[in-house]
């Protein structure tokens, strides 16, 4: 027995040993992403995009005189494998966690980055997940409401639909965007005649279309996924519906125009400028780089406001000399248009990113995107 | 004279006891969830292994626990200790209520009536069912436990509140062995029509085993939960049933080092293999494979023979 | 009226796909008393090898009937001999050994043929080329019918009536039956059980192919994992139909799909699995054989 | 209180439209050997099965002193003292031979649900006295040495001395034995013999279904002879044998196999 206690202290000195001295060099970032299942695309461009900054980083010297290291995690855009991904993260020690993709793996995961003083940065645009106002929390995106109003006001102001349909999946963020829409629209004297759900990656969304044809609506707003809306869209016109086809943010992804297929033409999609839309030289550089080391572009938008929250909290330790949390947190609240690459960076007390601005695409022939709107 | 099986547990339980002073909090992590785990299997064994009831529907009940803890911890402001006892009671009724309907079918369709149940289960946490569940983002902020003023967070918390709940879970499986309920269960396992003939009544017996197991699955739920501050429907749904189905069944049915073999098998294996990502679960198929090919009746299969050692005369 | 007609084309169109791989289920169950959990991945494989096959043949794209059948014959072939390996490797072994072994092991041979999709293909969506079937729609009075659709129905329809007779009306077909009803006698009365079990793989992956190649076709977009999904919805299927038996697995594949279009449409899509699974547990509470099956007395 | 123990009154049992029960009758009184013979497929094995509650007959009624049990479920035919072994040896295989008898302790054990959770000292007593009941039934059929043995792995005639001593460690008023010298050489049908006159000083009841003529010859006191399930005759040992009908019964029967 005494032996054995012996060896226990031995082993968990030296375990001591090796974890202290490996924290001292570098600097952790954690990624939390989905790299595998349904949104790995989205998952795998944010990894890529911090992966290819912090490079850039480290090449120039790295951060108060140390090299980042970047830690990635899978969440797989599911609930518990996030909490899972955060516990992981914070025993690793990252100093800030990028992510997660889906605003349901950011939630789960806030928590515990809050309790354990990690700081979080994440394109989720669900409105809840500022609600706790949590210290550690910063949105780089874009709340659901601010997209809810700028949609309702182009559905009734501009192209004067008369009969909306709205659907979302079970998500908390889709429910969540098509909840505002809806009440936005009717804010602005418009009609939603019927508003659906429909469950993400059952593939056959024809029962619900089906009964949609009956009401003959003159708009389909769909709040979910690029998964199920390229799908939804091309059951939609082989069941002969001719409603115009408008996806919410998070259909903005190459991926929608390979499930639509031909079905794809004339969809509209309204989202936070698109990265070729993007005006700023940085964006363009980023583009470039991005496309240089991976051979592809990063798969929509929100791969690059991740980078902008990343770029943020390097910008503020190297502000505040400091790497503890607390103060680079303060610093980041009164942050005030911090050039990043997809515009201006300014956050408010809660942890919101302010001025953001939307656009409409309409797909074109070619799968090309047009901006429609005034 | 101690047995062989009550030397094995006895050192198993030293080594589990000292192991946070040897891990790292990341391989804590993985030694929390690894006990929480064996407890849902031991619970699935005495259904599966020792009842002999085809069960694939066993992340349920867990899942049941942990959402029970969820929902009287976040929506109701419960304290951590006060959702302990709904988190066993709920899925042992339910478990009534659910089971008995179908606990007459055999084999396979049973199987099947249990995935059903795991699903319909699933369903009602995606669909946030009178806005309790929190849909299929769940639930989160689930709160830590509190006694006296003292916070138990840490790692090394959850890892011995987890140790503490194995212990009590081999406590009742040891009664139960040691005992009528115990060997009744393995009757009706092993030959009902005899079983029955005996003055067994099957349907008891058999739900007796689901109420227990579900009981035990809630309790781990419940760590489950508070392990992770959050609770979501993915953690509960049939492939992890299938993961504590095949634990029982790799590891050796109704075999107590079995079980625990199982499961460091099924679940610590592929956490060491994370290295290699991509292929862990192809080897992993194969290893499933070729281990009931080589070992039919699972890992370390169960002996019987458990008796007072008065009886123990003979030499053959 | 034409949407409730529209719920049924739909249900049905389902409902034949579920039936196609449900056959696969029932035939391997009523011969080896047991569920081939594998048998949803093979579909999912098929999808993926049909789609390689179509991509790196007729990379230029555009609809062309020798382009279809070549991909449909290959993929069967592939899908067909990948089934025979697998009852070779992970199944034969252990015929006499436990009933739950085989299970554990149909479990793992599942697992290695989603994880060797995922490694060879990706773990990301892939999406089918929208022009393997002419997108023509006919309107039939307000009710639409898919080119696609038609196809479904049309070639399940053939394949299940040529599988009814192959099963009732040749000599093969016989010993199929014989075996599925005692093995010993078969093998006594100088029937190859290994070789009617093949015949079985063989038939039941290749149904199960033709599945998942208009999986792919009719819903586009496909993942590693989706075998599971429509796995379990066609043993679903098998069962209520009463497994084992094969008119029964057809008939319960057309139920499902019908009963599933009409609750997703009418009631909701959410509860669809709670309500197919209750709807299973009905059945088997009251027919615990299934709607066709046969109720055997034990014997004691 | 009937003057008989079990009476069988116009029973009749359908198979799918086959009569394998047809109208029988029968009385058993309190510490009989009764005897039920007759050849292959007569429907003895089924009317045991109606006795014990595995089938439910269409017609007639079953008496136990007096009251009707037709329909009763199996475990509670057991718990009003009706205990069997089977034609088929059915034993948990894999258990030792001390489990298999101590299943028969259990409709016996007082243990409450929760003792399979928590021992009480009452749970304690009573473990104790059913594992030491179960010692004394391996005793009495000299099955001590095998205590810890999977029954799997002993011979067919121990296992058949197993499963009586299973049976009769229920303590039963009934013991039913269906063909229990099937399988045996001639010195264990005789220790067989001889363990039934024991029960029978247990003041047990034996019905008993055997080909072994002399054996049942020897032993039963009563018997009813029964082809295609249908009542043929009863009587003592000695007014069976002479008895035309049966003689023709069985060497119908033999022309037939």
């Amino acid at each position: 027995m005494r032996i054995l206690t012996k060896v226990a202290t031995l082993v968990a000195l030296s375990v001591f040993l090796v974890t202290a001295g490996s924290a001292v060099d570098v600097i952790k970032i954690g990624v939390q992403a989905p790299i595998t299942g349904k949104y790995a695309n989205e998952g795998q461009s944010i990894d890529n995009g911090v992966r290819l900054v912090i490079d850039q980083i480290n090449a120039d010297g790295g951060l108060l005189g140390k090299q980042l290291e970047v830690v990635t995690c899978d969440d797989e855009g599911k609930a518990q494998k996030a909490a899972i991904c955060a516990r992981k993260l914070v025993n690793e020690k990252v100093l800030a966690v990028i992510g997660s993709y889906t605003s349901g793996a950011t939630e789960a995961a806030q928590t515990t980055y809050y309790r354990n003083k990690t700081l979080q940065t994440s394109d989720g645009t669900s409105d809840s997940l500022t609600k706790h106002k949590y210290w550690t929390f910063f949105r780089n995106s874009f709340q659901n409401s601010a997209q809810a109003t700028f949609t309702a006001n182009y559905f009734v102001k501009e192209k004067g639909y008369k009969k909306i349909v709205v659907i979302s999946d079970y998500s908390s963020y889709a429910v969540g965007l098509a909840d505002s829409v809806t009440k936005a629209i009717e804010n602005e004297g418009g009609k939603v005649i019927y508003q659906g759900k429909i469950k993400s990656g059952t593939q056959n969304f024809t029962a619900v279309l089906t009964k949609i044809k009956s009401m003959n609506p003159d708009a389909i707003y769909f709040s979910g996924y690029y998964t199920d809306g390229g799908l939804i869209r091309a059951q939609q016109l082989q069941l002969g519906i001719k409603a115009d086809f408008i996806g919410g943010d998070s259909n903005d992804n190459p991926d929608f125009m390979k499930l639509a297929g031909k079905s794809a033409e004339g969809t509209y999609m309204i989202n936070f400028p698109t990265p070729d839309f993007l005006p700023y030289d940085a964006a363009k550089k980023f583009m470039k780089d991005y496309n240089k080391k991976y051979g592809k572009d990063p798969a929509s938008v929100w791969a690059l406001m991740n980078v902008d929250g990343l770029s943020a909290i390097v910008h503020a330790v190297r502000e505040t000399k400091s790497l503890d949390t607390k103060t680079i947190s303060n610093y980041l609240h009164k942050l005030k248009d911090f050039p990043g690459i997809t515009g201006p960076v300014s956050f408010r007390e809660d942890g919101e990113r302010i001025n953001t601005k939307f656009n409409v695409y309409q797909v074109q022939a070619d799968n090309s995107y047009k901006i429609v709107n005034k | 004279m101690m047995s062989r099986t009550n030397i094995i547990a006895l050192i198993f339980l030293i080594i589990m006891g000292l192991y946070p002073l040897f891990a790292d909090s990341a391989w804590l992590a993985i030694g929390t969830t690894f006990l929480v785990f064996s407890v849902v299997a031991f619970s699935q064994d005495i259904i599966l292994g020792r009842a002999g009831a085809f069960h694939m529907g066993h992340a349920a009940f867990f899942g049941m626990g942990a959402y029970t803890t969820a929902i009287l911890n976040v929506n109701f402001g419960w304290t951590i200790l006060a959702t302990w006892a709904p988190a066993v009671l709920i899925p042992v009724i339910v478990s009534f209520i659910v089971i008995s309907p179908i606990i007459h079918l055999r084999g396979d369709y049973l199987l099947v009536a249990t995935i059903g149940i795991n699903i319909i289960f699933l369903q009602i946490l995606e669909n946030d069912l009178f806005g309790l569940t929190g849909g299929p983002n769940g639930i989160f902020g689930i709160d830590v436990l509190k006694v006296f003023g003292y916070e138990f967070f840490e790692q090394t918390h959850m890892y011995y509140m987890s140790f503490i709940l194995l212990g009590i879970t081999l406590f009742i499986m040891k009664n139960l062995d040691s005992s009528k309920f115990g060997r009744a269960m393995f009757y009706v396992n092993k030959d009902d029509v005899a079983a029955q003939s005996m003055g067994i009544n099957i349907r008891y017996y058999k739900m007796y085993a689901f109420a227990i197991g579900a009981g035990i699955a809630g309790a781990a739920g419940s760590m489950f939960a508070v392990q992770y501050s959050a609770v979501s429907p993915e953690a509960f749904d049939v492939l992890q049933s299938i993961m504590f189905f095949t634990i029982v069944l790799v590891g050796g049915s109704a075999s107590l080092p079995g079980v625990i073999i199982g499961t460091f098998v099924m679940f610590v294996l592929p956490e060491i293999f994370r290295e290699f990502e991509t292929a862990r679960y192809l080897i992993f198929g194969l290893a499933m494979i070729i281990m009931m090919i080589l070992r039919p009746r699972g890992i370390w299969p169960v002996k019987f023979g458990n008796i007072p050692s008065f009886l123990k005369k003979g030499k053959k | 009226m034409d949407i409730f007609l529209q719920q049924i084309v739909n249900g049905l169109t389902i409902g034949s796909l579920y039936a196609l791989v449900a056959l696969g289920y029932t035939m391997v169950y009523g011969v080896m008393k047991l569920i081939n959990f594998a048998h949803g991945d093979l579909v999912a494989l098929s999808a993926f090898a049909g789609l390689t096959i179509y991509t790196s043949i007729f990379s230029n794209g555009g609809t062309s009937i020798v382009a279809v059948i070549t991909v449909f014959l290959f993929t069967a072939m592939i899908i067909a001999v990948v089934g025979v390996l697998l009852e070779r490797f992970a199944y034969k072994p252990l015929r006499t050994a436990p009933r739950l072994s085989a299970v554990v092991s149909a479990l793992g041979a599942g697992l290695v043929i989603q994880n060797a999709i995922m490694l060879i293909w990706g773990p990301n969506m892939k999406i089918f080329p929208s022009d393997l079937f002419p997108s023509t729609v006919y309107d039939i009075n307000g009710v639409v019918i898919t080119f696609t659709q038609f196809m479904i129905l049309g070639l399940s329809s053939i394949l299940m009536i040529a599988l009814y007779l192959f099963i009732n009306k040749t000599k093969m077909g016989t010993a199929v039956r014989a075996v599925a009803i005692n093995q010993d006698a078969a093998q006594l009365m100088g029937i190859n059980v290994n070789k009617i079990i093949m015949i079985i793989f063989i038939i039941g992956s290749a149904l199960g192919a033709v599945a998942g190649l208009f999986i792919g076709i009719y819903y586009r977009g496909i993942t590693f994992d989706m075998g599971w999904m429509y796995g379990l919805n066609a043993f679903v299927a098998a069962i209520i139909g009463g497994i084992g038996n094969i008119p029964g697995a057809m008939f319960g594949g057309l139920v499902l799909g019908l009963f599933n279009a009409l609750i997703s449409g009418y009631i909701s899509s959410a509860w669809a699995e709670t309500f197919t699974f209750t709807l299973l547990i009905v059945v088997l509470i009251f027919r615990p054989t299934g709607i066709l099956g046969e109720t055997v007395a034990e014997k004691v | 209180m009937s003057k008989y123990l079990l009476e069988i009154k116009n029973v009749s049992k359908f198979f799918a439209g086959l009569t394998a029960i047809d109208s029988l009758n029968l009385k058993v009184k309190k510490g009989q050997i009764y005897g039920i013979i007759g050849p292959n497929g007569a429907g003895k094995t089924t009317l045991f099965n109606c006795i014990t509650g595995i089938y439910t007959p269409e017609k007639g009624e079953i008496l136990w002193n007096g009251k009707d049990i037709k329909g009763v479920a199996p475990h509670k035919i057991a718990e009003l003292g009706i205990l069997r072994t089977f034609q088929t040896i059915r034993l948990f295989s894999e258990m030792s031979v001390a489990e298999n008898i101590m299943s028969g302790r259990h409709i016996k054990s007082k243990q409450k649900w929760y003792n399979g959770i928590i021992h009480t000292p009452a749970y304690y007593k009573d473990e104790k006295y059913n594992w030491e009941k179960t010692g004394e039934y391996m005793e009495l059929f000299g099955l001590s040495d095998y205590a810890t043995t999977p029954t799997g792995d002993l011979s067919y005639g121990i296992q058949r001395k197993i499963e009586m001593a299973r049976a009769l460690a229920a303590e039963p008023k009934l013991l039913i034995l269906d063909e229990p010298a099937a399988g045996l050489n001639e010195n264990e049908t005789q220790e067989l013999a001889e363990i039934i006159r024991k029960i029978q000083a247990m003041e047990t009841t034996v019905m008993m279904i055997e080909h072994n003529m002399d054996m049942v010859m020897n032993l039963c006191e009563y018997m009813t002879v029964i082809n295609f399930g249908a009542w043929i005759y009863d009587g003592v040992a000695a007014d069976v044998q002479n008895n035309p009908a049966v003689i023709e019964a069985y060497i119908g029967a033999e022309d037939e196999d």
